[in-house]
């Protein structure tokens, strides 16, 4: 089986989309001769032409609001946005009307948008490089949002948020663009909205997206040396959430840990332990903790590894999960 | 803090007294009627008398509207009364196979597209936004309030119609307050760069609620074209045809594949900001007394009577007629009801995910 | 004692703030000679001046990124946003910069900004008239968030905010501008960071901030006559969040109702509910319960009454986590 | 797509080739060193070697960056060879009361503004956000990497100069790519409108990353400014006296009431983006090799040499300076530790909030 690369991974779904769909277009600061900052789409342009693969202006509202009318004229855009840190600008355009305009048109006008955004920190980078945007588009009624994990599953979310016909914020962990898998790449498997037991256990499961779902892995691996049992939970949708797979996981294990790197005030960790009270208050054997970045900017550099939930933290919160 | 800049204030005080103030301005039709230009444009005398025709009909559904509102059929209505020119000549530029994307003032121009009004003012009586006319089959797009927004949108759609290889280009309404905005400058820089089809066409009616011209810029707007590296062009937006004309080369220049054209329509706002708006608050009688009779109706009724084009029968056919429509719409709007709740539910997505159909369910029960 | 509405009082509040710091200045969008869409800024450039109450063209992200610059120069800016759903364009200056100012210069320069933002619906507006903005806030580490409820309180907490050494976002009820208070303007009383107990209660709590305290307390009514004795809980400051308070009433309670506008995901209410867990979770006898709007843009004026929290809704939640 | 447009190509092109080639660039010392101009700006001998002096040594500084870098003492380092005559002239034409509104590539003019390099580097070193060096004491505002909002800052700051009676003003620097964003249109405007004493300088280098100036704009950038209200001056970015003469022309017009100006300084980036860069894949060797004649330092260096103001023992003497000084700087960069973690929690805020502090000994312990 061939192994490849998240980077590579991305490059072959947007690949595929571009030459299985002729309305599809692939658009952003630096995404033609470049191929981006990441390479996500290196080579793109030279295959399917400047006009289906092309560089913008660096000017993130017009790049989701052409979206809109690029939309309305029929086509499938999926567009780069640079960074988390530097989607913001284009923040009023996707509330306002990448959300709305189908709810506003009473269906009529569907906004089949991909906005990809290379997002969490973990890479060393500079001030905004390393921004988790998750919370501002996950409150945002309209949006779907999804983040791979692994270079597999990013093919295959990928895919499915091109051939969907809202709009979906495709978030890319950085830290994950070089990681490997191997296997075929295909669609096949769960789709948007369903989550994935990456590893099974009953004593207690931890919850992650991106990045952290690796992390999860390790610090499940160490704390099995303890004798803990924990499963692990990839969410990979965060709109729609698996509030099934959430549920079953409470019910079985009655001890969840949710990590991510975002803030923590209003991150998703707030809305898992939300949900999972909701689901499962009386198989609740602990409080559900969270494992998170601080309530503070992202830090720099030389002090990420301080701010971002380590294996450490996370095996702290589970085995107080487990003894409470 | 604010510095009043001479050129601007000039402006809007030299507006349409003489064409030599502003040389610069095209304009066909002094505001006394008499033709100051080649008043030729390409149509024919049923065309003139339909621009007429349709100014007459929706500054009367412009009255009504008010009407409506103030009798609490509708939530709030922003009226367009002087700025009929300004919509009617522009709208009547189009072709079919164009595409408008107003903000929030443009119904003058949404009845000229053939958008149904009452459809139309649904979003007016609190009862759907945006529309809830069909916006693809309209090819106009729906109500845009987030100012200047949807010039990024009409540019995206001219970019496709690009790429598309249609003879087809987008115009986009906005007012002179909307120019002030980064969306403003991204939709014309991006037009510019991608020769994307599309018209911008501004409406300048002198105020952004209760703030002048001179507030909101110091350099006339249509000058701002020029560093993009596209035409921009002033007109008298009070003068139908001059609308007409400069819109109709802009559309054709698009069509041609010669990329954006800025029309700055020199207009004003007679009404208020909306019915929620007491513009008494901040402009003077002296102000709407002097555009009183640069109004664009009369002058172009006294305009087309002299030139032997229109007679008394056309006119009075005319306010009969939208005397007529308009009590049609009226009844119409006075018996749309509310949607379901269940329409909360409805559009979000295309199919709605488990959890959203879990509080559809605690909204509305299991029904 | 006089009676006061909260637009009174807020107008009270700058007036008073300009006329005790010789650095305060308001501008936005129709606030000087309009006095604002609300009058909330009524009569202050009458009183001081264009120079320090001043209309702005219409450029939200330029009157966020002006508050920086003005506070660098050293002065407080309070600056007002027309509406919550046209404080986005605004979003990537006040995230990027507004929030991180401190931050990025190790508290050499202070940014003691006030954002004003009439907020949340309930007043049959328009489109992008009703939305509730506060997760894009509160998730923003580095942004103080409060809202008031009544007229009283809108004069503390502006004073206050206006004082603050720190950015702070004053989200206004646009549905309590009318609403009346008796009493004193004073700066005494709970400070930013403090909730209000408004309604003492021993069976159950409903949590809340702005427009639905009065209906939580309409809402207690209610649930008086059936036999519930509800507290309630008036937050005022969603940062910092008065985890004491929410502690306390957690504890002696048990049964806690969180009550917002806003979207559930990720809203307040799953942020209170998470903390709620952390902070007394073997005192909970029912799941933390969300009464909210719906995961959906904020409907046409004809259906919000189906979308907002109703004290039948409010009751219902409560009803059920007494009855759990 | 990109409708590549002629006079944006030309414009590239032609730069730097000859002088009549463009009639609106200022222009003092041709690429040959020879004057074209009124090279008497007001400037002493000793300061006319001072800008010598300065590009000699920022450009030493920068190379040292790059080693740097590359040694892993710094995360990443975005280099400004080529640009030393842009940012040396202008910062120089700046008075102490004057403040100072950087993008990211802006290391000589911080420099030349006082600000310790060593401090300034602790942002690429991954240390610290935007510096740490003081900006209010500095007058140099932090690090800003997300294009062009910096610009807004410099005009809100510019603002509150003009409401303190201040004879002052700000400068902001940004390049060609941030000219597309909204806020690059916000803050001309705002300045406009509020008469602020503003300077907007574009060092157009002719790449934003791999994105060439005829992707990102249609028409000359210091056009924009006549759109706004205001003079707009092309100069040739790599001409230190020009720079020098348009930015204190500016600059004095902004501290005496007049207002904005917006510069177009044409230069060329010689260096990749950033060290994570690789432009080879995006620009060719002939257009490196067209520009490397353009040189600024070579070209004034000759200018002043020829002129008899500078001699070879000065010449010696700036090397032998910045050798030294960058030796210095390098030491005392490769020595500087990340701060301790307590860090994050300390400048959130004022004063931390209890829930922050919790988070604080969640994070750190009780310690
Ligand atoms: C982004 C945004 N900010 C503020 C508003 C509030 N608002 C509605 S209309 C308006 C004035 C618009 O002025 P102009 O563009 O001149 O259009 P006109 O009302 O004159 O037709 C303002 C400020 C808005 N709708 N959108
Ligand atoms: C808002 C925003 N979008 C995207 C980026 C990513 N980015 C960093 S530098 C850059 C190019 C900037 O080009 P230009 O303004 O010409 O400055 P130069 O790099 O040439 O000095 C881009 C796109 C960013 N920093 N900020
Ligand atoms: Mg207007
Ligand atoms: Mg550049």
């Amino acid at each position: 089986m061939p192994e490849v690369t998240m980077v590579g991974a991305l490059n072959r779904a947007l690949r595929d989309a571009l030459a299985g769909d002729p309305r599809a277009l692939v658009f952003g600061e630096d995404v033609g001769r470049l191929g981006g900052v990441f390479r996500v789409t290196d080579g793109l342009q030279a295959e399917f032409g400047k006009e289906r693969v092309f560089d913008t202006p660096i000017a993130e509202a017009g790049i989701a609001g052409a979206c809109v009318g690029l939309s309305l004229a029929g086509f499938r855009p999926v567009a780069e946005m640079q960074f988390d840190g530097f989607s913001y600008p284009a923040l009023d355009q996707v509330i306002s009307h990448v959300a709305k305009y189908r709810m506003r048109t009473r269906g009529i006008a569907s906004m089949p948008i991909v906005i990809r955004i290379p997002s969490f920190g973990g890479i060393r980078g500079k001030e905004h490089h390393g921004d988790s945007p998750e919370t501002y588009y996950v409150h945002t009624a309209g949006l779907k949002v999804v983040v791979p994990s692994g270079a597999l599953d990013a093919y295959r979310l990928l895919s499915l948020a091109i051939a969907d016909p809202d709009p979906v914020i495709f978030l890319e962990p950085k830290a994950r663009y070089w990681s490997k898998e191997d296997g075929e790449l295909g669609v096949e498997g769960p789709g948007i909205g369903e989550a994935r037991v990456v590893r099974e256990g009953a004593d207690c499961a931890l919850i992650a997206y991106g990045t952290m779902v690796s992390r999860c892995l390790d610090a499940a691996g160490r704390l099995a040396d303890e004798g803990i049992d924990a499963r692990v939970l990839d969410l990979r949708s965060l709109v729609p959430l698996d509030l099934e797979a959430l549920g079953t996981a409470a019910r079985e294990t009655g001890r969840m840990v949710v990590v991510h790197e975002a803030a923590r005030t209003v991150g998703m960790g707030a809305e898992i332990a939300a949900r999972i009270m909701e689901e499962a208050f009386d198989y609740l054997q602990a409080p559900v903790m969270r494992v998170t970045g601080y309530d503070t900017p992202y830090p720099p550099a030389s002090l990420e590894q301080h701010w971002l939930p380590s294996v450490e933290r996370i095996c702290d919160a589970a085995r107080k999960a487990v003894a409470y | 803090m604010l510095s009043t800049t001479p050129a601007a204030a000039s402006l809007r005080r030299d507006m349409g007294h003489s064409r030599s103030d502003h040389p610069n301005l095209v304009r066909l039709i002094a505001p006394d009627g008499t033709a100051v230009g080649d008043t030729d444009v390409g149509l024919s005398p049923q065309e003139l008398r339909e621009l007429l025709r349709l100014m007459i009909l929706t500054r009367r559904l412009d009255d009504e509207c008010m009407a409506l509102q103030r009798q609490g059929e509708l939530t709030v209505y922003p009226p367009f009364r002087g700025q009929e020119a300004a919509q009617v000549g522009s709208a009547f530029a189009l072709g079919p196979q164009d595409f408008v994307f107003p903000s929030f003032r443009e119904l003058a121009a949404a009845l000229v597209r053939g958008v149904d009004p009452v459809e139309y003012l649904q979003y007016h009586r609190g009862t759907w936004h945006g529309g809830p006319y069909d916006p693809l089959a309209t090819r106009f797009a729906p109500i845009c309030v987030p100012v200047a927004t949807q010039i990024v949108h009409a540019v995206g759609w001219a970019m496709g119609a690009k790429l598309d290889g249609k003879a087809a280009c987008a115009l986009t309404y906005f007012g002179d307050g909307a120019t002030s905005e980064g969306d403003f400058h991204e939709g014309a820089n991006l037009a510019a760069v991608f020769g994307a089809p599309v018209v911008l066409f501004c409406q300048n009616n002198g105020w952004a609620i209760s703030v002048p011209l001179e507030v909101q810029t110091a350099g006339p707007i249509f000058r701002r074209a020029a560093g993009y590296g596209f035409p921009g062009v002033q007109v008298d937006g009070n003068d139908v045809l001059a609308v007409f004309k400069v819109t109709k080369a802009a559309a054709d220049r698009a069509r041609n594949g010669l990329g954006p054209t800025l029309i700055e329509a020199m207009t004003y706002r007679m009404g208020p900001h909306t019915t929620a708006d007491d513009s008494s608050r901040y402009r003077t009688e002296e102000e709407l007394a002097a555009w009183a009779p640069r109004d664009p109706i009369a002058r172009y009724r006294r305009y087309l009577v002299d030139a032997g084009v229109a007679d008394q029968a056309f006119l009075e056919s005319c306010d009969g007629e939208a005397e007529e429509r308009v009590a049609t719409i009226r009844a119409r709007v006075v018996g749309t009801a509310a949607p379901p709740p269940s329409e909360m539910f409805d559009h979000v997505f295309a199919a709605a995910p488990p959890s959203l159909e879990r509080q559809r369910r605690e909204a509305l029960g299991d029904a």
